[in-house]
């Protein structure tokens, strides 16, 4: 009965949103108002029963944690955001998260998109037993690569053999990356009218498996 | 006070954070460990600033009574009701285990099925646009569409059927141009990234302090 | 200028001398010296090699006399850490005939109570006699504490046989600088260098050369359009949030097409996703009114907030070219899924479509609908070109800078690559180790 | 009526019946069905063929990092990977990066153990089995001989026995997840004391063989959005953590860079490549039947050749009555 009646409401829904393509609607409003309070509401428990709870209140109360009402005094400071002439105590926090997210990515970021990524360039054209298209492609990405770096250097004008031409290759290897990012998109944005499809049809109307 | 003091909070951690990096030292450690403990806690509380300025934007159109303002009662009620029905009044309404209470069945039954649908909108747009707004104006755009068309038809078992070197061509411009094109990419963006880290914590860029007065 | 590219392989060189070092260092670390294996104590190693001591919970069996147990275990300290991991090996059962796995025992020298025995770790019998122990979250090693180690080999009846006790003379020792993470250190000092180097150059007033970016000019010529066709322009900054860099770039160019247009009397609509952004672009362009010296012909109504609903922003941006009818749209900043719709209807609508974004998804549906579409980084270098703060332009030549580096990284790969193929030789992974960062710490 | 005006009006033509065009297109195949069979890359097979090495002494991560949003795409991969886990007696701890991806684990987890799916798990909740553990009970293959020598018998349809707290634990979300990656590399119990039940997981058989990151073998990361990097960021480069992609068509191919480079074991690129995960699982015998996403690549099919129609059509359209001579900008490109 349950899943019954929560199918029922989803596939209402589900209509809800479609009936936009017609035309804008207000059962459509409806929809679009109500996700964005359920989500908010969902993600306040969710952090009331995984952060608040567990590791700021639970320790405290048991009360040997007081270190604790540092960091809840400062995610308290948020609120003075509502109040305008205080407002700029919101900047705390704020600042405390930014700061430190900035320090810790800094190393681990010249880690995962500078160095590996440059070791990873340097590969060999040619390994015994490698197909024609592998060598081919090969050449293609290490001389796309460096295409491509270019076209994104601003410190030179893009004239000349090295710049001029350099440049020009590195554009049509970025659109044949575009090219194939498109066609990923499409896929992907058909997967996802697949799924809705299979709800409607499979687990509301059982037309299909 | 309103602008140095933050700016120092960031300089301080964000060095603090890179030099700890280095050091494998228990001292380092405790810091860390100390900062892994804090840092969701003061995260969390970035959710009223959400909560918050939502309320008041409903509340006010409430009041006003603008323009549609009866749909901001739809997001107000469930905005409070989840957080109610979830850790007040938590009961089933199926019987038996927990899973099934109102908060989940909002969830479950309401939220799920918009947002999906929501982001299924696209394939609509999408089929619209690629005959009205998808031109080869130019030789660039031409090979973007070229391209596109043949990782779309690799990507799919029809492609199969038409002829294996389809989806080879699809796979190889995906392992070799679009690798080449995404890891410049990639580098360029790693180099932006690095650059603004560094521009934020030595208070270079500071729009993000904007919006709360001077 | 010149002197700029000097600089670059006088760095080049820079990075390779320390992280050569650097690579024998790692080397050097793997090889235990003398001094850092400790002296091992034997204890009353007789009196317990026979003793056989059930498992808890087995029936009491007849105790196999044919079952080994491990010999010598040595205990060094594992460097790169915070004292709270050691290398512990063992030699294994020399009969290792029926013995299913080795328990590992430690407890801290001085404890004598028989539950001070902790089990660290359990090694399968065929697996290699050596391990990290401090991983266990529930068992610690702390720094500077000494610990006592002792090894069970157990039958496949699982009854523990023990070995003697083995004593570690040194405790674990926390380091103040991890070795194996030199070569990130002068990567980053580097980086940092380039960085500061611009900056101070530009603060120092040294006119920096960018390359004209073509997208300036095609602003400039679709405000003259709309100019002589009497219709507005409509400007949207993205729907992100003020921390993101794609929209400070785009508030930066909003001021300049902003001016433009306070000079052209032309008229802007700036319809905002996000309330902070409205704050700021809203300011933003007052500011350009007032530069252009018509601080009079602002309008209070071309910036305003629309909604935080990513669909209803779209379908009110659609509404608002469908009636007004802008003669440009710029579409500058971050971009989702709405991108495509917002570009589909704008160029139905038969505008000219101006867009930039660093939003790779969304980047192939710009080009294919807009007639100018700056590219990722591109935006970026636009607003620091447009922007005129000097910091933002010696960012960019910083940047650059690190990408000519990693380009002549890249090249000279490629050539040692193909001296490899034609002469035989070694010379890439030389190379390649040079830029290699260890994974596991 | 001149020709010009006939492409001007076929390309004004009411987007609607483009619109109802794309729903014929998509609903139809479901209908009839072709069944057509479909290649699998080095890619996916990279994932599979890892994750089938596992076995009972083995833990993987799934993380549900996808809001509902996209759950037609990731939730196929995760579904997947979770019943080769099962199959071979993989522990699974399942966590969200984002606040929604909680409750589509739950749904997934739902989905593997919900009679209704073939070839569907058994599930016995936590304090179901709390006599077998207390009696020290906790090797796989004990536990389910002794639970089935108590008159237990595996319902039909069900090819296995899971219990919650051995052979998995759903851990949930937490908020800057990437510091909790970060924190989960010493220690998981200090980031999740409880599960989502809000079981105390430091007793759990599972937390005891595998109490952080360094003890689990592989994490999948099926996500929505740029959240999976954060894995490579902060589990892969610091203890070398072994990941694999499962992400959205609209990003798969941002992240071939990360498989060239050996960062990641592979990927599974959109529906597609969650198809292709399902063949893998079919074709050496751990699943009965392909699932949804090998269902839904039909319809993607006929999809994909509908809009390239409409792109070529479009184009005809757009040169024949001569739009493109309308030139705007002199700076385009």
């Amino acid at each position: 009965m349950y899943d019954t009646i929560g199918i029922w409401v989803g596939a209402f829904f589900t209509l809800a949103i479609y009936s936009f393509l017609y035309k804008e609607n207000p059962v459509y409003r409806l929809a679009e108002h109500l996700v964005v309070g359920i989500s908010l509401g969902y993600t306040m428990v969710l952090i009331y029963n995984t952060v608040i709870l567990p590791k700021l209140l639970e320790p405290l109360f048991a009360g040997n944690h007081w270190i604790l009402i540092i960091p809840g005094l400062l995610g308290l400071l948020y609120i003075t955001r509502f109040i305008p002439s205080i407002a700029w105590l919101s900047r705390y926090p704020i600042a405390f998260i930014m700061g430190t997210g900035m320090g810790i990515g800094f190393p681990l970021t010249m880690k995962a998109y500078v160095l590996r990524q440059l070791e990873a360039a340097m590969v060999p054209l040619y390994e015994s037993g490698m197909p024609w298209y592998e060598v081919f492609g090969n050449i293609v990405m290490i001389f796309g690569t460096l295409a491509a770096l270019i076209y994104f250097f601003f410190s030179k004008p893009h004239k000349g053999l090295f710049f001029g031409t350099g440049s020009k290759i590195g554009i049509w290897v970025i659109m044949l990356g575009f090219g194939a990012t498109f066609g990923f998109t499409v896929m992907g944005r058909i997967s996802l009218l697949i799924g809705r499809i299979q709800y409607l049809l499979g687990d509301w109307l059982h037309l299909i498996e | 006070m309103k602008r140095t003091v933050p700016l120092m909070i960031v300089m301080v951690g964000g060095i603090l954070m890179m030099v700890q990096y280095f050091i494998p030292h228990q001292y380092s450690q405790v810091i860390f460990n100390n900062y892994l403990e804090w840092a969701p806690i003061v995260g969390a509380f970035a959710l009223i600033l959400g909560v918050g300025s939502l309320t008041r934007l409903h509340t006010h159109k409430i009041r006003r009574k603008a323009q549609n303002w009866q749909y901001s009662w739809a997001v107000l009620i469930p905005l409070f009701g989840m957080p109610l029905f979830a850790l007040i009044i938590p009961q089933s309404l199926g019987g038996g285990s927990d899973v099934h209470g109102v908060h989940d069945f909002l969830f479950m039954h309401i939220q799920v099925p918009i947002q999906s649908t929501m982001f299924s909108l696209l394939a609509f747009y999408i089929a619209s646009a690629a005959f009205r707004a998808f031109r080869a104006k130019s030789a660039l755009a031409t090979i973007l569409l070229l391209a596109a068309v043949i990782v779309m038809l690799g990507q799919v078992p029809i492609g199969d059927v038409l002829g294996k070197w389809l989806p080879n061509t699809g796979l190889w411009i995906l392992r070799y141009p679009n690798l080449a094109a995404k890891r410049a990419i990639m580098l360029g963006v790693g180099f932006g990234m690095l650059a603004t880290n560094l521009k934020i914590i030595f208070g270079v860029e500071r729009n993000w302090l904007g919006g709360a007065g001077k | 200028m010149r002197i700029n590219w000097i600089s670059i392989p006088a760095a080049l060189i820079l990075l390779m001398i320390p992280s050569l070092s650097a690579a024998q260092d790692s080397v050097e670390n793997l090889t235990p010296t003398d001094d850092t294996v400790s002296e091992v104590v034997t204890e009353d190693a007789a009196a317990e090699k026979t003793e056989a001591q059930p498992a808890a919970g087995e029936p009491l069996l007849e105790p196999d006399p044919g079952l080994d147990t491990p010999g010598v275990i040595t205990v060094q300290d594992k460097p790169n850490n915070a004292g709270d991991q050691l290398v512990v090996t063992f030699e294994p059962a020399v009969n290792p005939e029926g013995i299913q796995c080795y328990n590992v025992y430690r407890r801290i020298v001085g404890e004598v109570s028989e539950d001070a025995w902790n089990l660290v770790k359990v090694i399968p019998a065929d697996e290699p006699s050596e391990f990290i122990d401090g991983y266990d979250p529930e068992y610690p090693i702390e720094p500077g504490v000494l610990y006592e180690y002792r090894i069970a080999s157990m039958s496949l009846e699982e009854v523990e046989y023990f070995g003697p006790v083995y004593g570690a003379e040194i405790a674990a020792e926390g380091e103040w600088f991890h070795t194996s993470k030199v070569r990130l250190l002068i990567a980053g000092s580097l980086f940092i260098g380039l960085i500061f180097y611009y900056f101070g150059k530009a603060q120092r007033g040294t006119k920096m050369y960018l390359r004209p970016i073509a997208g300036i000019e095609a602003i400039d010529e679709a405000i003259g359009r709309a100019t002589e066709m009497g219709k507005p322009i409509l400007y949207v900054p993205g729907i992100s949030t003020i921390s993101d860099v794609a929209t400070i770039a785009s508030l930066t160019i909003l001021g300049r097409v902003a001016r433009k247009i306070a000079e052209y009397q032309t008229r802007i609509i700036v319809p905002n996703y996000d309330p902070i952004v409205y704050t700021v672009a809203e300011e933003v362009v007052k500011q350009a009114y007032l530069e252009a010296g018509r601080p009079d012909s602002y309008d209070q109504d071309s910036v305003f907030f629309l909604t935080q609903s990513q669909f209803a922003y779209v379908a009110g941006v659609n509404g608002i070219m469908m009636r007004d009818r802008p003669a440009t749209n710029f579409y500058l900043g971050m971009f989702y899924a709405e991108s495509l719709i917002l570009a589909e209807t704008g160029s139905l609508s038969g505008a000219i479509q101006i867009a930039g974004t660093d939003a790779v998804t969304q980047l192939p549906f710009f080009i294919t609908t807009c007639d100018y579409t700056l590219i990722g980084e591109e935006l970026y270098a636009a607003s620091a070109y447009l922007g005129h703060e000097p910091k933002q332009i010696g960012a960019v030549k910083g940047q650059d800078a690190c990408k000519a580096i990693v380009m002549s990284l890249i090249t000279l790969a490629l050539v040692l690559g193909i001296l490899d193929l034609v002469a035989n030789t070694h010379t890439l992974d030389w190379l390649r180790n040079l830029v290699t960062v260890s994974i596991v710490e | 009526m001149s020709a010009v005006n006939i492409w001007e009006k076929m390309l004004n033509v009411d987007r609607r019946w483009i619109f109802l065009g794309i729903g014929i297109v998509s609903i139809v195949p479901f209908l009839i069905g072709f069944g057509m069979p479909i290649s699998t890359t080095i890619e996916v097979e990279g994932i599979f063929n890892f994750v089938n090495e596992l076995g009972p002494d083995d833990a993987i991560f799934i993380g549900f990092d996808f809001a509902p949003g996209t759950q037609a795409e990731n939730m196929p991969m995760a579904v997947a990977v979770m019943r080769h886990a099962f199959h071979n007696h993989t522990s699974v701890f399942m966590t969200a990066y984002v606040p929604l991806g909680k409750g589509m684990a739950v749904s997934a987890l739902d989905y593997v153990t919900n009679p209704k799916t073939d070839g569907y798990y058994e599930r016995v909740l936590y304090e179901d089995w709390v006599d077998y553990r207390e009696a020290g009970i906790t090797n796989k293959e004990d536990l389910t001989t002794a639970w089935e020598s108590d008159g237990n018998v595996l319902p039909e349809g069900a090819v296995g026995w899971v219990f919650e707290g051995r052979d998995y634990v759903l851990l949930g979300y937490l908020p800057l997840f990437h510091l909790v990656i970060l924190g989960m590399t010493g220690s998981i119990e200090t980031q999740f004391p409880v599960d989502y039940h809000g079981n105390p997981i430091g007793d759990m058989p599972i937390l005891m063989e595998h109490k952080s990151l360094r003890d689990v073998d592989l994490a999948v990361t099926t996500s929505g959005s740029s959240a999976c990097v954060a894995w490579i960021t902060y589990g892969r480069e610091k203890i070398g953590l072994p990941i694999a992609f499962g992400v959205t068509g609209v990003m798969a191919t941002d992240y071939f860079p990360y498989i060239q480079s050996g960062q990641i074991v592979g990927q599974m690129g959109g529906l597609r490549g969650a198809a292709e995960y399902e063949v893998l699982l079919k074709e050496n015998g751990i699943t009965r039947t392909t699932d949804k996403a090998f269902t839904g690549m039909d319809v993607q099919s006929a999809a994909h050749i509908f809009i390239i129609l409409l792109i070529v059509m479009g184009n005809i359209a757009f040169f024949a009555g001569g739009f493109h001579k309308q030139t705007r900008l002199k700076g385009r490109r």
